[in-house]
């Protein structure tokens, strides 16, 4: 198999695990997203990744390399979900598809991810401490990126650690008061609550690694 | 949960569809979209005025397509904002060459979805101006914040707005008599209940029997304050205040209102909260224009209410009190 | 029970007074009654057109007074027939010389009284006609019983009897138009849940969550048979085959539809139904001139949804396409 | 105390005594037309007789004679009760009030209860049978003229007979199906409910019996 077609099936197989998470943990996100925002989020992402799966199936995605192949999840993805959770992730996956124009390696993943996140921000406006997604992703990127720019860890290696800090950064939103998304209406009613966009992350990126160790 | 409904993931196409079989010379739907416009979309020489949102907050958007009012309205799935290409396909299909106003609520996937779609019709040459409703009092409104919401004002938004495009304004004078309504209006809800949304089938959250939610959104999110039950005049009350208290009206100040149900309260009860709405308004040296009592912003089936307060002025009035004939407002001459 | 009242035995008089405080232009009380007149009734050389029954039906029957409906609405307490006394202060109130048309719904306490007002208003020279509503299809009709309850099918009448009075007909032609709806018309309802009313604050009758109840009136009787869940779109054509069935059409006649709410259900969900709705009376090679969906007449909170279907003629059409500018309903030319 | 007087502080007392047991009873009958009806017959009842109690409390209660009493009790109901209880009660009182205008002896008592129960069918056209008041009534009228035109037995011992027949009236309501009223849109489900206006009629004779025996 050439490269271009083994990192094709890699992304292929990644979407499916991951769908598969979301679809598994469709109703828990919901449960998240009932107690500070407004009882969608699992819908709203099982309906996008499940809309991701069916576009890639498509005769189109044989012919595409990995960075088209990544923006076309984004463009499934906004054009799908709509909500927060559509512009977000879908938007940023777009946009920081053309990282990996030249193929996944070390550096275009760093990369990628360095863009992704640089992109939710510029759409959310959330700093970290927000009680969002973003409080979840700051830790995963900034290990991923230490990991493997610093540290000289193989991929793999790099991509576990930052799932770790992707947890932590979860369990952090905790205790936080949300100020950006729906939760910010709670104010302070919003404290003691998980984010259902942090969690969500986490699972997005379990699966990454899942798929990676395979 | 007992809904009418048939498979939950179909509600929003199947209302779309429920509409247009109802009103076929009135509206039509894009195909393969979940948006609709006015059958006569879009109207040379005009400009587009239009909105969209989540859906559960019927006859909030499409109720309101037609003359004096929305050109477009664009159904997310339940409180979900729709997605930027179809919010673009709708700004498209409702410019009639003199540009588009999109009346967006302020939540953030609205918020990001319009201004997506809103880029990307630009790059399509069809100018497009958005507004940004944020009416209601009950959030605390901070740079820091995602801000206040945008609820039942909008409607208020989409009358004025809509008239002043029906009358000829164009695309700057209808942005600046929208956000003329935006910086006048307040809004703050309660509920006696949770909606109960189909894919959950479950209340949102949960009430017990002694207790209500103060300062509630539109999307079953929990309010700002939990507190006992009160009486429908201590409720009024509360709410009038509030958005008094943000307003900061003056005596003789001419006001119009909206008691709004969230889509489970009686139509009586809201008359019973408006009683005493206009009693409040009525001390604090209020003069109340025009008053509109019904389901305009709901939610679902939540039992509760909000109440709007719009301050006017002379071109606020001639613009409400203007001629409308859509599907869910009719206002004659 | 949560509700938006204040004491329960205030609550027919304080939607009175909220209603009035709506719209002090268009509606005025009468002194120390429960009768809402339109603030210029009587009209001089029209005949008057005026309805009433029980609360917690609201929007009927105030919601329908103004130019083209009804010049007279009186409310009893919640699903009580106004007394004998003061639907005759209504039908005095309401005679502009030419007469008045009562339309009553066919239940043993509004027609009773309504009969004792006739009686009362002609010894004061009045000339009074009435017409009873009985267009629920669920319940037998025969001399030996009540009959058939007037349940939805009630709006059409308002509608076009009010637009002929409208137009000048006599208090005969009047009441000739308003039978021939009454022939041509039938209505079924349902419930998902029942209704609370104020005085006892509980379900009048208990659903499980798997039930639902068929055949249902609007004051939270049970109804004729109480089957499992069903879909959206079975409901509808449950509903819509019974009405049929009953009205007997013929192939390519033209019909208008209500799909009425019964107040907790929201307006998506109308839709739904509607959707359906429609596509069974294509299927029956009926054209659909006019579709209503939306809360007409209502049973308090209660979730669940009627079908209407109204054969028409030119005369039908034209009276029921009429203008009407009422607090409710309002229709452009 | 002269004659009139007597009756008239008798009629007052057996007012307050129906409109005490009505209150009493409100909610059960409210209970039995849940059943069957619309949940609204105690609530009617016991508006008609506090506007009764509040009616009678005034000056122009003291001149009035027994028959204009009678007559004041039943306009005061039709105009305050409404649904088919008002015209029901009130108006077969109103109407049958004319018969006391000599006093109320045996003879106008009797009269009485034949012509209010005429004035319930006129109105209500319900026949026995039919799961109605006119059930209860029909038993109570005829054992009371039975029992004073036949078998010359005193007054109270007569209504003492009609109260018996009256409550096998009510009893006889459950297993019928319902013809009148608005327990007839139930049909066959009506059967196995007692009739709320049966109840209520046997409650008030009822009560007139109580005063009689003080
Ligand atoms: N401004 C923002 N920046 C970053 N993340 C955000 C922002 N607003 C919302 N989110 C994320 O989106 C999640 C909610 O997504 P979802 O429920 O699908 O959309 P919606 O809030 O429109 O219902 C939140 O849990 C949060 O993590
Ligand atoms: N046609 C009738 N003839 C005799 N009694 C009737 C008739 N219709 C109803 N009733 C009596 O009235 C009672 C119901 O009274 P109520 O609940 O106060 O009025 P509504 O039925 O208008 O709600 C029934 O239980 C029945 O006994
Ligand atoms: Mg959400
Ligand atoms: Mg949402
Ligand atoms: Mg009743
Ligand atoms: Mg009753």
């Amino acid at each position: 198999m050439a490269d271009a077609e083994i990192q094709r099936e890699a992304i292929l197989a990644a979407i499916d695990n991951v769908a598969a998470r979301i679809a598994e943990e469709k109703s828990y996100l919901t449960d998240l997203d009932s107690a500070i925002g407004d009882a969608d989020h699992g819908a709203n992402m099982n309906r996008g990744f499940q809309a991701v799966v069916e576009a890639l199936d498509g005769d189109d995605a044989e012919e595409m390399g990995p960075d088209d192949l990544v923006k076309m999840v984004g463009k499934t993805i906004i054009s799908n979900v709509g909500g927060a959770a559509g512009p977000l992730y879908g938007g940023s996956t777009m946009l920081a598809s053309a990282e990996l124009e030249g193929g996944i390696t070390a550096e275009t993943s760093v990369a990628f991810a360095e863009t992704y996140l640089q992109k939710v921000q510029d759409r959310g406006k959330a700093e970290i401490g927000a009680k969002t997604m973003v409080d979840a992703l700051v830790p995963a990127v900034h290990t991923y990126k230490k990991s493997i720019e610093q540290d000289d860890l193989p991929p793999l290696t790099a991509l576990s650690k930052a799932v770790d800090a992707c947890e932590r950064g979860v369990r952090y939103t905790v205790p936080l008061r949300a100020r950006k998304g729906r939760a910010s209406y709670l104010d302070w009613r919003s404290v003691g609550h998980q984010d259902p966009g942090a969690t969500s992350t986490l699972f997005i990126l379990e699966e990454l690694l899942e798929t990676a160790e395979e | 949960m007992k809904k009418l409904i048939n498979e939950p993931g179909d509600y929003v196409d199947e209302m779309l569809d429920g509409m247009v079989a109802a009103h076929p010379k009135r509206v039509r739907r894009l195909d393969g979209t979940k948006v609709l416009v006015r059958a006569d979309a879009p109207i040379d020489g005009k400009v587009g005025v239009v909105s969209g949102g989540g859906s559960g907050h019927e006859p909030t958007h499409a109720g309101y397509l037609g003359e004096g009012m929305l050109d477009g309205a664009a159904a997310g799935e339940v409180f979900t904002s729709p997605t930027a290409d179809q919010l673009e396909e709708m700004v498209n299909a409702c410019d009639g060459g003199e540009g588009v106003l999109c009346v967006v609520k302020n939540y953030e996937g609205d918020v990001m979805n319009f201004e997506t779609a809103g880029e990307m019709a630009e790059m399509e040459e069809v100018e497009v101006a958005q507004v940004v409703v944020d009416d209601d009092v009950a959030v605390e409104d901070s740079l820091y914040t995602s801000g206040r919401r945008g609820v039942c004002g909008t409607i208020f938004v989409h009358k004025v707005a809509g008239a002043k495009a029906a009358a000829g304004g164009d695309l700057q004078e209808v942005t600046e008599v929208a956000e003329k309504v935006v910086d006048n209006v307040g809004t703050m809800g309660m509920a006696l209940t949770s909606c109960i949304t189909p894919e959950k089938g479950e209340p949102t959250f949960d009430l017990g029997e002694d207790e209500i939610e103060l300062g509630i959104g539109i999307h079953g999110e929990p309010g700002v304050e939990r507190t006992d039950v009160m009486s429908a005049d201590e409720v009024a009350e509360h709410l009038t205040e509030q958005v008094l208290d943000d307003l900061e009206l003056d005596d003789g100040d001419e006001v119009a209102t909206i008691v709004n149900g969230m889509g489970g309260t009686p139509m009586s009860e809201l008359y019973i909260v408006n009683r005493r709405v206009q009693e409040v308004l009525g001390d604090h040296g209020l003069e109340t224009w025009d008053a509109w009592v019904g389901d305009y912003m709901t939610s679902l089936d939540m039992m509760g209410c909000s109440v709007t307060v719009l301050r006017l002025d002379d071109e606020l009035k001639e613009l409400l009190g203007a001629p409308a004939d859509t599907l869910a407002l009719k206002r004659m001459d």
